[in-house]
């Protein structure tokens, strides 16, 4: 059940950094009904990260890290809060750090899009727990997409200055786009053996959507070419940017200080 | 005539709507009340805002960023509710970030722990209960049912802040220590969110008349005093306060009083977190500009474009 | 020892904090000459930092978090890197985030313009390193105030904006300059041994030099109050603000990781 | 005349002079070498930089910042030998923030832990000082003087890169496969720090006439491997190569090719961080601009003043 484990650590993991990218934006946002949409977004996020790290550990407890004795941290807190960023294997475009509302708006846009296209097929998975999340994590996400795609088309039109910096936005992500349809061993065995879903296989379904998004906001498909891996890996494979360590020391802060904590 | 109306209607015990008339003293206290209620909503997001990142388990982090989010919500309603007095949310706003409304001192204290996220649910929503409770039969009608919604929330953010410090007390030693260091901070700001001793409290007397608050501020500080003494015995924290004991013949307890000048300085503008909560605000109102106003853009645009197709079409 | 030990302990979190938000200008600064200026403030001040830390762990041991029994660990380090934010003596205006290039030349100069004043004093310490400090420091303390002074007046008589952002700076940081001149017990009685020196004598030397800047940059003593303690103290009592704790969460990541790592 | 005198110093391998006639081409291609250096030496300050706020010892602190700040030093002296030139080192600034001029592509790789910092010391300074030392004697004076102070420093840092993967290779061994985890990362990109194989480096030969260049590249990588695999196993890691042994018959070590078409990608701007280097330097440089012309407004308004009472005085 190792490849069930690392493909489960891998959308969990995606999950978990995006809501925590996410809910940065708490208190920050424009206004209070996108701080509002934005906090939930994270939320549900946060939550399919819970499901699918507990459902990670279960598959391979060898995963999960080492901790005293006596520590009372449920497998999925060890998982978050006690790796180190090597052992994260989230796409690198969950971690990026916070830019503009623009840049937010974009990101969720790609990331939803991809992980709608994935959840919508992985509801038919032969693992139950894989199926039930994906079952409500279909709706959840659809609402995201949606949320980010009508500020996408919003900003993409409103005035000059918005369509600068939604085109910024824009290109800044798009290199870490393509790493999304990556397919990984795991993937594979997982997709023939009829739990997972093999990322290429989803690429068609959400180039087609992204297309048409692109097109309300008259915008064409970006130039830039897919960001190159370190060492021959990208975030799948623990191969991250400068930004996700930073992150997850603010992120594992108390956790850590603290590993015999209960909460 | 009308005047007569609205003395009935109070006298009553019933609501006052939108539509009626009203005397225009009543609405500015009432505008003056729900916009500093609604300011402390968004401002309060960001003490506890600040350990969403931080939160020591998935599990709190969902719960704290849950609350957080209540919070916004809150503010939305409350400013809903202003908006039907004639005010609306941009200048309310303009009002808070000029510095020219208030929002609820206790939230110009630092949180320094994530201790504070529970004490801030078991004494700040606690004392913010104790204010409100009696806000829910408020003379006003959209206040009130505003804030029925919101009391329910905050019980259920008061519970869960007291069950963690629940939770933490059960474990090390530090954990322990963190929870009574985080009280003795909270316990008397908590205080003070009642606001000053009744006799240097010149309007209430009008508030409570209009029906628009339902007791004294020491009233309402007794109760909350009687609430938490027993709740930190279950929890197993001393409350600071060497004054604090059971008085038999009054059926309460007695208790020091907080220090006013103190609290002074900090409704003026000199507590420790005034600037750095204003600032805040400024820089994330500032920094969506840009997005209010591309919204407004694209409205106009599609606004145009409707009307176009329908020309066309006619 | 007890007095000495806290005494060195708040000097040196004072210079331990100020560094570790300098630092974070490296690479950051308007030009390679004061990239290369800051670099050399914050590394004086982590050089005294690391004497004074690790004077207050000799004179009182109690002080250093208890380690693993194999922890590696020196004591100067375990000062530094495993207590929490609570437990820190620093003066919060040393904390306060980064700000413009603006902000960080006037904290500079308050801050340098009273350790000054403080260092002169001490070097007839009784207490041998804490004289030697001084000497040392005094040299170097007085080239950032020179640093600090030069580009305060730059910027005050330079353009309508670079007057405007350093008296925003200055109303900023202004309510955090009386803390720096408070007594506490332990420094009444430590200066009546000859040992330390107490903060308020030094408060109209310190405000002479910058009553000096300040009528050079044709400016006046700005008007804000002082910021108010929590709970009846201020970050000399471990009562700090926000920003301490997520500066820390950085600071400590790594070492706290591997708390029985060599470096 | 001037190209006889200018061909004689090279020949004789003497210094060319700031004051001393060169060919265009001779000019160009020192500028665009010598900017290259420099640009390299501060984008270089950021991938370590990141670490400098997290270093896990007071001392491992000090000893990074101070070789963060020596790289700025290094950019300072080489923008100094451009500017004997005579091009200044905005020019370069913009040549670099607009993409006209490179920097060494290592910098396009990010440091992922802290084992990093000992790595970049060891591995990349290495690299560099092997590139740098016959650069000591390159033809043009200012270029050749900076790099021996230069490469004095970067034998230091590169002591202490070495010093600090010892150290923690005598650690736990969470800390021994942090090392060997980052050599494996850096290991390729150095090599690839010596630039394309000889066949493909089509200037290598007319730098090698001038006396800018003293080896070629293949020198230099045969140079490196031969010093990087005794230290390697003096500090007990595997270096990734499986083609890597001793050739007795060469007195050399064999080695295996890095993966040049990722190489030139990186080139080419497609690397894991060039968009972010570069947005990192813009963003400084943007946020300098303000000071910058304060600096400007100041030395004018104080020549006027001079002005003013020199006049005065006479």
């Amino acid at each position: 059940a190792a490849d069930l484990a690392t493909y489960s650590l891998a959308l969990g993991d995606d999950a978990l950094v995006m809501s925590q990218r996410i809910a940065e934006w708490c208190s920050n946002a424009p206004d209070l009904e996108e701080d509002i949409a934005l906090a939930n977004i994270a939320l549900d996020l946060l939550g399919q990260a819970r499901l699918l790290l507990a459902r990670s550990a279960r598959a391979d407890s060898s995963l999960v890290p080492a901790l005293p004795d006596d520590s009372p941290v449920p497998p999925e807190d060890a998982l978050a809060f006690f790796r180190e960023a090597r052992e994260f294997r989230n796409a690198r475009l969950t971690e990026v750090p916070r830019g503009d509302f623009a840049e937010v708006v974009t990101r969720v846009l790609l990331f939803s899009t991809w992980r709608l296209a994935v959840l919508e097929q992985l509801r038919s998975s032969r693992d139950t727990v894989l199926a039930a999340v994906a079952a409500k994590g279909v709706k959840e996400v659809a609402y995201h997409r949606d949320f980010a795609a009508r500020w996408f088309v919003t900003l993409a039109l409103g005035t000059e200055e918005s369509r600068r910096r939604l085109l910024s936005a824009l290109h800044g992500l798009w290199p870490l786009w393509p790493e999304l349809f990556d397919d990984h061993a795991d993937d594979l065995a997982l997709a023939a053996a009829g739990v997972g879903v093999a990322p290429s296989t989803v690429r068609d379904a959400a180039d087609d959507v992204l297309d048409e998004v692109l097109a309300a906001g008259e915008l064409e498909r970006p130039a830039p070419a897919r960001l190159s891996g370190v060492n021959g890996g990208t975030g799948r494979d623990g191969m991250h940017t400068e930004a996700l360590s930073l992150m997850l020391a603010e992120m594992q802060s108390v956790a850590r200080t603290h590993p015999r904590g209960q909460w | 005539m009308l005047q007569e109306h609205f003395d009935a209607t109070i006298a009553r015990n019933d609501r006052i709507e939108p539509r009626d008339w009203m005397p225009d003293a009543y609405r500015a206290t009432l505008v003056r009340q729900v916009a500093q209620h609604a300011h402390s909503e968004i401002i309060g997001m960001q003490p506890e805002g600040s350990w969403i990142g931080r939160a020591p388990s998935l599990r709190r982090k969902a719960i704290l960023l849950a609350k957080v989010q209540d919070e916004a919500g809150h503010g939305l309603y409350l400013y809903s509710a202003t908006e039907t007095l004639g005010v609306s949310r941009d200048e309310l706003t303009e009002m808070l970030l000029s510095g020219r409304q208030k929002y609820s001192s206790i939230f110009n204290y630092p949180t320094l722990t994530f201790a504070d996220v529970g004490t801030i649910g078991w004494l700040v929503d606690g004392a913010a209960i104790c204010n409100q409770v009696p806000l829910c039969r408020t003379s006003y009608g959209p206040y009130g049912r505003a804030m029925i919604r919101i009391c329910k929330e905050e019980s259920f953010h008061q519970r869960q802040g007291y069950e963690l410090l629940m939770t933490m007390m059960r474990g090390t030693d530090e954990q322990r220590a963190m929870v009574q260091e985080s009280v003795d901070r909270f316990w008397w700001p908590s205080l003070m969110m009642f606001g000053p001793p009744d006799a240097d409290s010149p309007n209430t007397a009008r508030s409570m008349a209009w029906g628009i608050k339902r007791n004294t501020n020491d009233e309402l500080r007794q109760k909350f005093v009687d609430m938490s003494v027993p709740q930190a015995e279950a929890l197993g924290v001393t409350l600071p306060d060497p004054d604090l004991r059971w008085n038999e013949e009054r059926g309460h307890h007695d208790f020091g009083q907080p220090d006013w000048e103190h609290f002074m300085q900090v409704v003026k503008g000199n507590g420790p977190c005034n600037a750095q909560r204003l600032a805040h605000r400024q820089r994330a109102h500032d920094d969506g500009a840009w997005v209010r106003e591309a919204a407004m853009a694209f409205a106009r645009r599609s606004e145009q474009e409707r009307a176009t197709t329908e020309r066309a079409a006619s």
